[in-house]
């Protein structure tokens, strides 16, 4: 059974949504389908009122179906108001903006990220696609929230090729497991329901501490399960899977 | 038909090789395709292409050799269609410079540009490796000595815009997100905007940016696509998809750009 | 009603003495009157009114003995109007210090703190004596080593901001000239809507300030009065040419600020 | 007769209107109705295509009637666009503004402007309204028209108390005559017609060459006054006097 078979898009959707808090300013950009889904269920669950922004410009917007790409103009429907990415930076710079959620082709240990290059940034083995806002959001957001929908070695790498962003790193979250970041560190805070402590120790790439103690993510409830069904029926939610 | 209305070929041949060229839209939103097109046909070489976010047109200027740079926070396409493979080649083999910004140091360079002063600064960036990779330099305030990063001025040769309406004189009518249309058209020297229809008047509030600021106008209906248009199509997913395929190798890029782009007339 | 709403007196009452507090709206063009009146009533002293063209609201802080200092390009009324004489005075006798800006350089400095840096480059001010008798300072281009003059952050404690219309969660739609008003409640550290109505909900293109950056609602019918609020009703000339005329002597501006404001309640 | 009765705005309006060329981008701001009426009035003579700016953010508004204050919102009435002061100052700024109208409490011999303070900047004799957005708009703007509705040597002084803003001054144009920066200095262009050089001499605080020599600014065409009675029934223009 894959892993979007198995439910893990939904595990991580939940993962994230409960992280956010009543009342928090919550950023996403392009390619953000897990965070554009997990915000909007944290809006009708834990965090009601949340303000979401997203890169389309919507405050709170409540769109009629959810768009595979995240810079969709669906993501202005039935917005309060309208901002442009410019005055999103803005926010974040100025200390406004409670979350952001931010991924990287490669992580470190410090929750650091690699969007830039593999091999020498001037003369690259491979050409990334660039940090887009993280270099400006990392370190000026309060909380910055990372997610990948792959955790292997090679992404959650001892040491990256390019720092191209680093900052407020507060959780990351993946198909298998919670961080938290401590101390500048990130520890293991929970792994998802049917993963073993081993599979996280051997799909990264820096040390962490897991083991039979290391609590279990909650999976979905069945009120969070409902509203995902509801929002997302097209399941959105797996399109990174 | 009169004022600042010229033909696509018409407007894209103002634009001189070597040129800084601002393209309007995110990822696969409301880009300047058409216009992105008409560039491939006529051959233009050596553009520094400056986007925040950037996708099918700087992928299909890259793959057609159209691109010396690209100054951009982020090039790849949205989830369905994976990575800008013709400019990651194209920045592997040295062919195109990766200039990368952040996406907001775009927007401070060109505000700095549109303010009339020589650099902004800009918050965050601290624990980067980008700015002494590009060589961002520093400056301190000179009120209490706090140090940031300092983004250049980005001034466009000429921006080009995708709007869903636009009158005869340039005042032009962005429908759905803006992006950072608006800000391009100030900073730049010279704006191109390609346009759904030329209307006969728009509505002062509907107008996002004024004709004053635009020096040609091109009708180009359809003229995002195969990017989306806000409340006029979709993003043309076989086309994506086919591109994303095609761009796997350079042969395959260079027979997409042929078949479907170099030998067609404006869509 | 709910949200954000509050009473205009309880809005008012956020405001601590000695606080920098910008007003949205431009020399007798909505201004928030009735918030000033109430901040009259209420007694607040030593405030830093920023403004880049105030009237009749600046000049009746000072007459009031609200304000400590004006950060503003311009202070006067229009040509109907003649000049602002209570701020004169307050300046003239040393009550109140006349922090003179080019209205640029409030722009300038609320982009700055809109945009989380210390400064902001600003293009111009050669040959002026301003930046010397202001103690402006000069920041050099780091990559060019061209000067400008460097605007310190300008980040209120409070903006306030009166609009035509605005909903319980404090999403705000101006009528007419936006003035500084959006970027004012960017800056600042908190915003006070007052509104001529609150409405149930806006349609997104309506909105001009997003609820998000508002703290407080007011519910404010011809709040801008005696200045004029576009689309709603034109400035009040007896009220304005009254205070004019009473605004000449010291005791002519105090009995006018007892009788018309200070033992009134909100009109 | 006063100044008003005999035609001595209207002489200013034309006289200011002719300086405008067809295609510019023409700003003004607060307490201006010399320069919106000439404004107007180039837009319908010689300059059809001048883009008409002004602090109400109307882009060519078509007002129904002339305001008094020069802020107003019917500023915006028919306007083909909305902008903002900032976005007026930004385009001054990087050299997209051809004219600017300004004025001063005093005007020095090099068309330099005080609107700061008489006597000292920090202990003044008299605070003055302040200099709005001249200190960015005269050094920036290609070429900028000083107006003033009045003509002494107190206002054109040979010395100023303070210099507020400096810069690309063009010409100056007074109830009595019309200076043009040649050099950097003020010099006599033309005189209106009924007014006598000694009158221009000492009504000036610097020195001026005038004499029979000086040329006369051509009164109101009638094709001009009959405009003029047309977009200004009220007299807008006088309102200044």
């Amino acid at each position: 059974m894959s892993e979007r078979e198995a439910g893990v898009p939904e595990q991580m959707a939940v993962a994230i949504a409960r992280l956010l808090r009543d009342g928090e300013t919550v950023f996403h950009g392009v390619a953000s389908p897990l965070p554009m889904v997990a915000t909007l269920l944290a809006k009708r669950t834990c965090a009601p009122g949340l303000v979401y922004l997203s890169i389309a410009g919507g405050v709170d917007a409540e769109p009629g179906y959810l768009p595979e790409t995240t810079t969709d103009p669906v993501l202005l429907e039935n917005a309060r108001a309208r901002v442009t990415l410019s005055e999103i930076f803005d926010l974040s710079a100025r200390g406004g903006l409670d979350v952001a959620f931010l991924s990287g082709v490669q992580i470190d240990g410090q929750g650091r990220v690699n969007m830039s290059a593999i091999g020498a940034f001037d003369r690259p083995k491979v050409r990334l696609p660039g940090g887009a806002g993280s270099a400006l959001l990392m370190p000026t957001a309060k909380r910055v929230i990372l997610w990948r929908a792959k955790h292997d070695p090679r992404i959650f790498v001892e040491r990256l090729d390019f720092v191209t962003a680093a900052g407020n790193v507060d959780r990351v979250v993946t198909p298998l497991c919670v961080f938290r970041s401590i101390d500048g560190r990130l520890e293991v805070e929970s792994i998802h329901p049917g993963v073993t402590p081993e599979q996280v120790r051997t799909a990264t790439g820096f040390p962490v501490a897991v083991g039979p103690e290391t609590p279990v993510t909650p999976p979905p409830t069945a009120a969070e399960a409902a509203v995902l069904r509801e929002i997302d029926p097209a399941r959105i939610v797996a399109s990174e899977f | 038909m009169r004022g600042k209305v010229v033909s696509l070929p018409e407007a894209i041949a103002m634009i001189p090789d070597g040129a800084v060229v601002a393209l309007g839209g995110n990822t696969v939103h409301r880009s300047p395709s058409a216009a992105v097109h008409e560039i491939v046909r006529q051959g233009r070489r050596g553009l520094d292409v400056v986007k925040t976010a950037g996708a099918y047109d700087v992928d299909l200027l890259c793959a057609a050799g159209c691109a010396a740079a690209v100054s951009a926070g982020f090039i790849g396409f949205e989830t369905p269609f994976g990575m800008a493979l013709a400019y990651r080649r194209a920045v592997e083999t040295g062919a195109v410079e990766a200039r990368e910004h952040v996406c907001a140091s775009v927007i401070a360079g060109l505000r700095a540009a549109a303010q009339g002063v020589p650099f902004m600064p800009i918050a965050g960036m601290t624990g980067s490796d980008l700015p002494a990779a590009r060589g961002f330099r520093m400056v301190a305030d000179p009120y209490t000595g706090a140090e940031t990063v300092a983004m250049a001025a980005i001034a466009p040769d000429v921006a080009i815009i995708h709007v869903q309406e636009a009158d005869v004189d340039g005042n032009a009518a962005i429908t759905g997100t803006l992006f950072e249309d608006v800000l391009m058209a100030q900073a730049a020297k010279r704006v191109i905007v390609t346009t759904e229809r030329v209307v006969d008047r728009l509505p002062m509030d509907r107008v996002t940016i004024p004709g004053f600021l635009v020096s040609a106008v091109a009708e180009a209906p359809g003229g995002a696509a195969p990017c989306g248009c806000a409340g006029e199509y979709g993003y043309d997913r076989e086309w994506l998809l086919a591109w994303g395929a095609a761009a796997k190798t350079a042969e395959g890029a260079a027979a997409f750009v042929v078949d479907r782009v170099a030998t067609v007339a404006a869509r």
